[in-house]
């Protein structure tokens, strides 16, 4: 098969939009840590993409091999993140961003 | 070299992974009663650890593991710093978790982990292990932050160091995406040679992602404006993990930076010095005028921290191996004044009392004269008063700066610590002028005194005979260039 | 030998001073004054022996002692210059100190009543009065004998010093202390520019040795200085007024004048030995050492001649409104000493010190006299309720007839001849002012006249107005205050009748210089001088005797007949009362301008200058300003993690738009 | 004693003194403080019979190599005005031990070692010939005055301290930049070094500029002069005479050591700045003395004026130039600088213990609440008013010699600078008389006034020692000049050369 | 316009739509599952840059485990989602200038020539495989990331268990099934002998 027809950029501007959307929601998100939590993973979604598309246009398995890693690690700090959540909902009874402001100035 | 694997250079942290191991597995099957084991065992490992890193030094710059793992003299001076800091923090620290009825296993298995951490960092020759050793880090150092279960300050703190990390590490990695796609390698020598073919200063993209990293160098760092994080977790952590964030973990974000910025891109110079200025003086401004205002002492430590860090990009930017290594002696002795000043807050805040306002600090010269003069020297020292460390920490900073041609940098900087001086001289006013609230005993065990005392010696000792220390910072950064 | 007498000189009564004053209350009384008086009196005896060698046996000694400090090729001796001139004021100074030394002994008998009980400071007041008169003689003593400006500074400041002291002595007299600092601070203007004056001659002379200043004078008269826009000044005259601004304060000469009346605040002897008969005549003294330099600027001279002149005739006047017996004296030593500046101003350096060695006898006398009323009148000194006292103080009353004649200048008595030798040669000045001086010192006789026999007739003659208690205690005083004044009434006789030689005669030859035009105004008065009784018997035809006895029977006539002319006048006139008894409003145009302005000045720029605009303005402020900044920056702290990432973000963008900024 | 390394023993034996009586704890310290200070005294004075008046040169050299990375040696010596300095403040530390013996309750062990490791980093300012080594004593300095006066201090000393501290802190460390960057022009920080310096006009301003504000403050002239009076008043009174006696000697010593031989262009440039600094000091300061309430603010603020001769002596020399075309005064000037320097840590010192001692009994230093002490205290009065006396520069105390000397020189460098700075003769006999008339005489104004004990032994020690001090400077100041005429014929040597790039 | 586009923009819309629509809906688990199809659709567009592999995993992993655990944790902290709406409307406009802005500063530098000018590569051949090239050099050129890879995972679990962990309440009635197989009869039913009642003793509070 000849070469895609998709160029670079595209992926590049997808990722840059994911990572603007999940920047956005971790603004605008006042309430609910969880969603902060899953904009966190959107986040790490558009570097993979921009790494795969990197990947795939260098013709290096580099970036995929840091995808992997990405994924692995995302993986571990989501399960670190969610029971900092746990902890922190037992502590107190909340993951209301808004509520999280004991210590501040 | 590329192919060979010459694991052999890794063994301090194959060492240290297995030694962590097993006293993981230790505290699993010797139970409440026998901690103070663990705790012996993991000085062990680090002390062992210390002598395997201090072994490799002198070598020439040896790569391993395909590249990917470099070890040079910058990474042994670095490795043994951290791995005697968090030693220090070991024996600080146990009065503290005993009195709180969290000397536990995980403690020292998850601190040991963050050390293992740090010191792949330091050895990180690609960006993939920088972030992976990153990551290790940061994950230990979360779940540390949380490690007081019950208590909220610790979950609020470890929630926003997380989130805030996470953010971090997003913005690095997309960084670090950026280098790769454009020199197609995620070695760090790769990228060196891309950039050496181009101008950085024409060359938007590079910039671009250049600016991603160091959004994440400064995070780690805690510089200004990406700070924010630095006294909210400072506050709500448990002291010793207060204590591990604000010393330890600096030097491994230095030897990042090195990494990062100097093996990676050291003909971008042009590019991240101009992206260091605006942090550093940031940082430098916000950390000194911010701390003024502080009333929990933690949390003025935290801007204090803020501000010495400012110092540290100051050298960085200076671009020339003055500066590098003038950074490094800063980063390093400020980790040891740090430490000091922490071990402070634990002795106060012993049985039950969290030490937490400065008004703590109140007629310690009446409670206990040591105690306040080892606090006077490391406020002064960190106030930049000679003959202590932190004056000639910052003097070898400043003979960069000036160096480098950024006078009115310098000239900033002193006055920015004049105005920081304001609030140790308030630490030192509250120990000294001041009458004891409480007038309760204050008894720690022999080892801490000792440490304690050794730390303040050594605050004196390499202000008034840095020439070592130097010499070594000099040199690890001369032959790992 | 003469080195060592020259040494010995100062030296013994520093002794003296040193041993009353450190040791003087173990020592006790009778040892401090012997100490001290032996001290004195060896001095004077050495004094005398002194002015053989140099007057008559025709030497002169000019020699450095020790170097004091030198740098720059310059050297700050302290030596002694010892010629005619110092040698003569070495015998007035001694002598007058030797008299007022054992007078005190009987003035300060029973000073522990002037003092509060509890105070301790007033246990050895007795021995602590020696030891500063002691130490006076010696400050002054340096004053006279220095061979250079410096020390001549030192001595000059050393006798205010020892005159502040002394002033205060009565330190619980809320008066005593605020004269003694009044005294020393007018001092002081007059220092600042006495020390002006030296700093000038040392830029422009190079040298602080009177000798090497002297010749190279004539190098320096073309010079000139500019002080202010395009004027230039000459140099010399410059120098000359700097320097005799500190001689009008040491001397009392309007407008710094204000200080000698108020120095009577301090016991008598002080009053005599310091404020009439030495210290304040050491602005003579240095003019007239300076003579070399003041006869080469007219200016000077006539600035000098002004200033004299003024204070002989304005003084004068204010001295008939004083009812304190010493108040009246101390106006007469004011009116005295312009007589003395006039003549300096003249250029009749020679008449003035003559009349500074007259005059030092004389004065000394009188305020001794009155002292010894003082003392017979319970410390009253008001004349008012005084009167009749010739029948119970004899002694006192013919030596204060005699002091009063050589004050007014009674042809015969010493005061004559200096008197009318001034007025004389003003007569034939030719300094500009010399003419509105030669009016005022001529009129100044009879003021003179006038208010010494106000006082003569009010004290000794007339009704008796003291209470009973006084009068029933009424006696003469004690021969320890009788027989220095009898000594002293001898020379306020005799030595008027030095005038041959030291005037007319080349006695100040080599020390006085009077070159050019003044010379020969010496000489021409020395022509129509054919000996010392021609000179009295045409005194008794001249204007100013008349003068005087015009002054002299119009007292007589309104204090001892019609006492009813006085009060008229006093009704007719109190303007002119007013103004002579407000001392012409000087005091308190200085207490409010210059104490009031200094205080209000000094309080402005504290309040203004210091705590408002830097302490408050520019530190606190400042300080205040970034602790502000820290409480703002508080609030960017906002606790919530979205702001913190918020931060993050802003941060990057704002990076972001800097490199390419920077790039683009 | 060439063989010894006498500075190095003067720099660490008070330092180990002070240790050593922290070690003895409060019961012994007074008398282990007093055998160090006076041996320390003692190990001074060969400093003075040893010295060759006749060389510029530095002596009792020692040099190490220190902080190699950055050429730093621990580099000693003297010269003319270094050594008198030294002397004096070995000197003035043995009075204060004896001055805080029996008035100091509160932790004298710590008290007395303040004061001790103050001495030796004192004597390592004046003996280091090693730009960084000066500036580390400098600085280090700060640390134990910063608290005697805040734990032995008065009620607004939290205030006063920090403000000192931080006022002289602010000052100082513009001369670090300075200092770095003539590090980096000419790769050492020998101060030797520096003098051969070749630097530009802009440089020399600047670096100038930062001189002036590090010594100024120090000095402390105007207008950046306000700690001091804060600081005096709050600082116990062994505080208040090392400030006055020596402290503020090491502001005039860096322009001698530091402003004049560096930048000689920029000091010819702002040599009016300076004067006219000078001035207001000596002119402002005078008349805001005089309406003080407080006895040590008095002094403090008389402290600042006679220091504005100091700093206007040493800068004479560019003004005399410009006037009579030639240098011939301004050694004389800068001698009289000097002079001043060693006659004011004698008379302000006095001064201060005076006070203290007034200050011990009463518990005020209000003006208003004394009166007529002179009643109950006739011997202190007598070391008063001699003090007063020597404050107000009279002939024959050393107040006199350096004020004379100065305002003699200033005469050549401007009619109106000699006018301005003769003031002080008024003013200052104004302020310093009218406190005498306040405190010492009259009648007794209180029953605590009349309840006074004159001195005791102690305090009668100290005083006819500084007595002594002021009235032989006074009365023969030669051997102290001639120590220093050398090293101010070479300084004023090197002053007038330029040090511009291209020029030579 | 072939093809290939079509697919791409097809999967980019879906991918940027989910995404929005996870940080705007209301209920956190819709957000959940739009986070999911965020997934897919990248997962996708991965597979057609030849990231087979990478794609599978994505789903395998994220979909597989880490959703599910998002999902859990949702379902277990049982959160009031009426409150967590509120104020998003009042910082919209700045969260969206904000997001703007990064877009829009990102895009203009990657549109510019340094990407732009990167020419596609040529495809592999059918017989290429991607999982086979990924492990050949995972398990050897990167087996010193890999170690750390498991050490992070290991302080992973560490973490969370000790975060999360509690001791059990000695009071929580629980099974155990070897204990309940062992029991005997005896354990369960205890004879004890009595004495017969007596009047006497039949007292209240005895």
């Amino acid at each position: 098969m000849a070469q895609s027809m998709i160029p670079l950029t595209h992926f590049l501007v997808i990722g840059a939009i994911l990572f603007s959307v999940s920047v956005a929601g971790i603004f605008l998100n006042r309430k609910n840590m969880l969603i902060i939590l899953m904009c966190i993973e959107l986040m790490l979604l558009a570097v993979n993409i921009n790494f795969i598309a990197f990947s795939h246009f260098n013709q290096d398995m580099g970036g995929q091999v840091f995808v992997f890693f990405i994924l692995t690690v995302a993986a571990a700090e989501a399960a670190i993140g969610l029971a900092i959540l746990v902890v922190l909902f037992r502590n107190r009874g909340t993951i209301n961003v808004q509520e999280l402001d004991e210590m501040k100035g | 070299m590329d192919s060979v694997m010459n694991f052999a250079l890794a063994t301090p942290e194959m060492f240290l992974l297995a030694a962590t191991c097993f006293i993981l597995l230790l505290d699993v099957f010797l139970g409440e009663k026998c901690r103070t084991i663990g705790y012996i065992a993991a000085l062990g490992a680090l002390l062992t650890t210390v002598f395997l890193v201090v072994s490799s030094y002198g070598a020439d710059k040896t790569e391993a593991f395909n590249g990917m793992f470099v070890s040079d003299n910058m990474s042994v001076v670095l490795k043994t710093s951290v791995l005697l800091i968090v030693m220090g923090i070991f024996v600080y620290a146990r009065p503290y978790l005993i009195d709180r009825k969290i000397f536990k296993g995980e403690f020292y298995s998850l601190s040991l982990f963050a050390t293992l951490g740090m010191l792949i960092m330091i050895s990180a020759n690609t960006m993939l292990v920088i972030y992976l050793g990153l990551e290790l880090l940061s994950l230990s150092l979360y779940a540390l932050v949380a490690f007081r279960r019950d208590d909220g300050r610790g979950s609020e703190a470890a929630m926003k160091y997380f989130v805030l990390g996470a953010i971090a590490s997003g913005m690095l990695l997309y960084g670090m995406s950026i280098l790769y796609g454009l020199s197609g390698s995620i070695d760090l020598k790769g990228v060196a040679s891309y950039v050496a073919s181009q101008d950085i200063m024409s060359n938007l993209v590079l910039l671009f992602g250049l600016t991603f990293i160091i959004v994440g160098l400064g995070f780690k760092f805690g510089v200004a404006p990406f700070h924010m994080w630095v006294p909210d977790v400072y506050q709500g952590s448990p002291t010793p993990i207060t204590m591990f964030l604000g010393s330890a973990p600096k030097l491994a974000a230095f030897a990042m930076t090195m990494r990062l910025l100097v093996s990676g891109m050291e003909f971008g110079s042009m590019g991240w010095q101009q992206m260091l200025i605006p942090l550093a003086v940031l940082s430098l401004v916000v950390g000194n005028i911010a701390a003024i205002a502080q009333t929990n002492i933690k949390r003025m430590l935290a801007y204090s921290t803020i501000s010495h860090m400012g110092f540290v990009l100051l050298g960085i930017l200076g671009a020339s191996e003055p500066g590098y290594s003038a950074a490094m002696f800063y980063v390093i002795t400020y980790a040891i004044t740090a430490l000091g000043g922490f071990a402070i807050i634990i002795i106060l805040s012993h049985s039950g009392v969290e030490a937490e306002n400065l008004d703590d600090l109140r007629g310690l010269n009446d409670r206990h004269p040591w105690y306040a003069f080892m606090m006077l020297l490391f406020m002064f020292s960190m106030a930049g008063v000679p003959p202590l460390v932190g004056f000639y920490a910052k003097l070898a900073i400043l003979q960069s700066v000036v160096q480098a041609g950024f006078v009115w940098l310098a000239v900033l900087a002193v006055v920015m610590s004049v105005v920081g001086a304001f609030y140790y001289l308030r630490a030192v006013k509250l120990m000294y002028f001041d009458k004891p609230i409480q007038d309760e005993l204050l008894r720690m065990g022999t080892g801490f005194n000792a440490l304690l005392t050794t730390n303040g010696f050594l605050v004196i000792a390499l202000g008034l005979f840095p020439g070592f220390l130097m010499a070594l910072c000099v040199e690890a950064i001369r032959v790992s260039l | 030998m003469m080195e060592n007498i020259y040494l010995a000189i100062p030296l013994a009564p520093l002794i003296g001073a040193i041993i009353a004053g450190v040791f003087g209350g173990k020592i006790g009384r009778t040892a401090a004054h012997i100490a001290t008086i032996a001290g004195v009196a060896t001095a004077c005896v050495l004094s005398f022996i002194v002015l053989k060698h140099i007057a008559f046996d025709g030497n002169t000694y000019n020699e450095t002692v020790y170097t004091w400090a030198a740098t720059e090729g310059i050297a700050f001796n302290v030596g002694f210059l010892i010629d005619n001139l110092t040698a003569m004021m070495m015998v007035v100074v001694t002598f007058v100190s030797l008299m007022v030394h054992i007078y005190t002994i009987g003035y300060m008998e029973h000073d522990e009543h002037n003092w509060p009980e509890e105070s301790l400071v007033g246990r050895n007041s007795y021995q602590r009065f020696f030891s500063y008169i002691s130490l006076f003689t010696f400050s002054m003593l340096m004053l006279v004998m220095s061979n250079n400006f410096m020390q001549l500074f030192f001595g000059w400041e050393a006798v205010g010093l020892v005159s502040y002291l002394l002033i205060g002595f009565w330190s619980t007299r809320d008066t005593a202390i605020f004269a003694n600092m009044k005294a020393f601070l007018v001092n002081r203007v007059g220092d600042f520019g006495f020390l002006l004056g030296i700093a000038a001659v040392l830029m422009y002379f190079g040298s602080m040795d009177y000798a090497e200043v002297f010749a190279k004078a004539p190098e320096v008269v073309g010079k000139t200085i500019n002080i202010y826009g395009a004027a230039e000044w000459s140099v010399i005259t410059v120098a000359c007024i700097l320097l005799f601004v500190g001689a009008m304060g040491k001397s009392a000469q309007v407008p710094l004048h204000v200080w000698l009346p108020d120095s009577m605040e301090g016991p008598t002897p002080i009053s005599a030995l310091i404020h009439a008969a030495t210290m304040v005549t050491a602005g003579i003294f240095m003019v007239a050492r300076m003579s070399p330099l003041f006869e080469l600027s007219t200016t000077a001279l006539s600035f000098v001649l002004i200033i004299g002149s003024i204070t002989a005739f304005f003084m004068g006047l204010i001295g008939i409104v004083q009812n304190d017996i010493k108040r009246v004296v101390a106006y007469s030593t004011l009116s005295q000493l312009g007589y003395m500046t006039v003549a300096l101003g003249a250029g009749v350096y020679g008449a003035a010190v003559f009349h500074l060695m007259t005059h030092a006898f004389f004065k000394a006398l009188l305020f001794l006299a009155a002292g010894s009323v003082i003392i017979a009148m319970h410390h009253e000194q008001d004349m008012r309720k005084m009167g009749g006292l010739k029948k119970y103080m004899p002694i006192t009353y013919w030596t204060s007839l005699i002091g009063s004649l050589a004050l007014i200048g009674f042809p015969g008595f010493s005061g004559f001849f200096s008197k009318d030798l001034i007025i004389e040669a003003v007569h034939e000045s030719h300094v500009p002012g010399a003419h509105f001086a030669y009016w005022m010192v001529l009129l100044g006789v009879f003021v003179t006249a006038f208010y010494s026999f106000r006082m003569f007739f009010l004290v000794f003659h007339g009704k008796e107005r003291m209470d009973d208690h006084t009068k029933h205690h009424l006696k003469e005083s004690p021969w320890v205050v009788t027989v220095p004044l009898i000594a002293l009434a001898i020379p306020a006789v005799i030595s008027g009748y030095l005038l041959d030689p030291m005037v007319v005669g080349d006695f100040f030859k080599g020390a006085i210089k009077g070159v050019g035009e003044h010379e020969s105004l010496v000489s021409e008065i020395s022509h129509h001088y054919h000996g010392i009784f021609p000179f009295i018997l045409h005194g008794l035809s001249a204007t100013p005797f008349w003068l005087a006895m015009g002054g002299l029977g119009s007292a007589w006539f309104i204090y001892m007949r019609k006492p009813e002319i006085a009060e008229w006048f006093y009704n007719k006139f109190r303007w002119i009362h007013t103004l002579l008894d407000n001392k012409y409003f000087i005091d308190d145009f200085n207490q409010k301008i210059f104490a009031g302005g200094a205080v209000a000045l000094g309080k402005g720029l504290w309040k203004y200058g210091d705590r408002m605009l830097i302490d408050t303005g520019l530190v606190n402020d400042s300080a205040g300003f970034i602790k502000k900044l820290a409480g703002w920056s508080r609030y960017l702290q906002t606790g919530y993690m979205y702001h913190y990432a918020f931060s993050m973000i802003i941060g990057v963008l704002a990076l972001m738009g800097w490199i390419i900024y920077k790039a683009g | 004693m060439d063989g010894w390394a006498i500075l190095s023993l003067l720099i660490w034996l008070p330092i180990l003194g002070g240790l050593i009586v922290l070690v003895a704890g409060d019961k012994l310290s007074r008398p282990v403080a007093l055998i160090f200070s006076v041996l320390t005294f003692v190990v001074s004075l060969p400093l003075w019979t040893g010295f060759d008046a006749s060389s510029y040169l530095m002596q009792f050299e020692e040099k190490h190599v220190w902080i190699d990375t950055f050429n730093i040696n621990y580099y000693l010596g003297v010269d003319g005005i270094a050594m008198p300095l030294i002397i004096l403040n070995t000197f003035i530390t043995v009075l204060i031990v004896i001055a805080g013996w029996e008035v100091i309750k509160k932790k004298p062990a710590q008290y007395m070692a303040a004061f001790l490791i103050m001495e030796g980093i004192i004597n390592g300012v004046f003996a280091a010939q090693d730009a960084m080594l000066f500036y580390i004593f400098f600085e280090a300095m700060l640390i134990p005055m910063f608290l005697v006066i805040g734990v032995w201090g008065g009620v607004n000393r939290v205030y006063a301290t920090i403000k000192f501290f931080l006022y002289t802190f602010f000052g100082s460390v513009f001369m670090l930049i300075s200092l770095i960057y003539m590090y980096n022009q000419g790769g050492s920080f020998a101060i030797a070094d520096m003098y051969n310096l070749k630097l530009g006009m802009t440089a020399q301003i600047l670096i100038f500029l930062s001189f002036l504000i590090a010594f100024g403050v120090k000095v402390p002239m105007w207008p950046v002069h306000t700690w001091l009076p804060d600081a005096h008043v709050e600082a116990p009174t062994g505080g208040s005479v090392i400030l006055a006696a020596i402290m503020l000697k090491i502001g005039g010593y860096g322009f001698l050591r530091f402003s004049l031989p560096m930048v000689p262009d920029a000091a010819r440039e702002l040599t009016w700045l300076v004067i006219f600094m000078s001035l207001t000091a000596v002119v402002y300061i005078g008349f805001v003395a005089l309406v003080q309430k407080d006895m040590k603010k008095l002094v403090a603020y008389s402290s600042i004026a006679h220091m504005g001769f100091v700093t206007l002596g040493f800068f004479l020399v560019y003004a005399i130039y410009n006037n009579t075309g030639s240098y011939e005064g301004s050694v004389l000037a800068m001698q009289g600088g000097m002079v001043q320097m060693v006659s004011h840590g004698f008379i302000s010192g006095a001064m201060f213990l005076c006070i203290g001692v007034l200050y011990d009994r009463m518990h005020t230093r209000e003006i208003d609440a004394y009166g007529g002490v002179a009643n109950t205290m006739p011997i202190f009065t007598a070391f008063f008013v001699l003090f007063a006396m020597a404050n107000t520069g009279l002939p024959g105390t050393s107040g006199f010699v350096g004020e004379f000397m100065v305002i003699l020189a200033s005469f050549k460098a401007n009619f109106w600078i000699a006018f301005l700075a003769a003031t002080t003769l008024i003013v200052g006999a104004g302020y310093t008389l009218w406190l005498v008339k306040r405190v010492i005489f009259g009648g007794v104004a209180n029953d605590q006034v009349a309840m006074l004990q004159d001195i005791n032994k102690r305090e009668f020690t100290f005083l006819a020692v500084l007595a002594f001090a002021v009235l032989l400077v006074g009365l023969w100041p030669q051997p102290l000049i001639h120590v220093m005429e050398a090293t101010i014929v070479h300084i004023v040597d090197l002053a007038t050369q330029t040090k511009l790039p291209g020029v030579n | 316009m072939n093809y290939e586009l079509i697919i791409f923009y097809l999967f980019a819309s879906v991918l940027v739509a989910a995404a929005i629509s996870v940080v705007t809906v209301r209920n956190p688990v819709y957000a959940a599952l739009f986070l999911i199809l965020a997934f897919f659709s990248s997962s996708a567009i991965w597979i057609m840059l030849e990231a087979e592999f990478l794609g599978v995993v994505l789903i395998l992993v994220y979909v597989g485990a880490v959703m599910v655990l998002f999902l859990f944790v949702i379902m277990m902290l049982d959160i009031n989602i009426d409150i967590l709406r509120e104020g998003f409307i009042r910082y919209l406009p700045v969260g969206l200038l904000v997001a703007v802005a990064v877009a829009a500063e990102m895009i203009f530098v990657l549109t510019s020539d340094t990407i732009k000018t990167v020419v596609a590569p040529a495809r592999h051949a059918a017989d290429y495989s991607n999982t086979e090239a990924l492990g050949e050099i995972l398990y050897t050129d990167y087996v010193y990331p890999f170690e750390i890879a498991a050490v992070v995972l290991v302080v992973a679990i560490i973490a969370a268990i000790v975060l999360t962990h509690r001791k059990r309440d000695p009071s929580t009635k629980s099974q155990n099934i070897s204990h309940q197989v062992r029991v005997k009869s005896s354990d369960r039913l205890r004879i004890i002998k009595m004495d017969a009642e007596t009047k006497t003793s039949n007292k209240v509070g005895e």
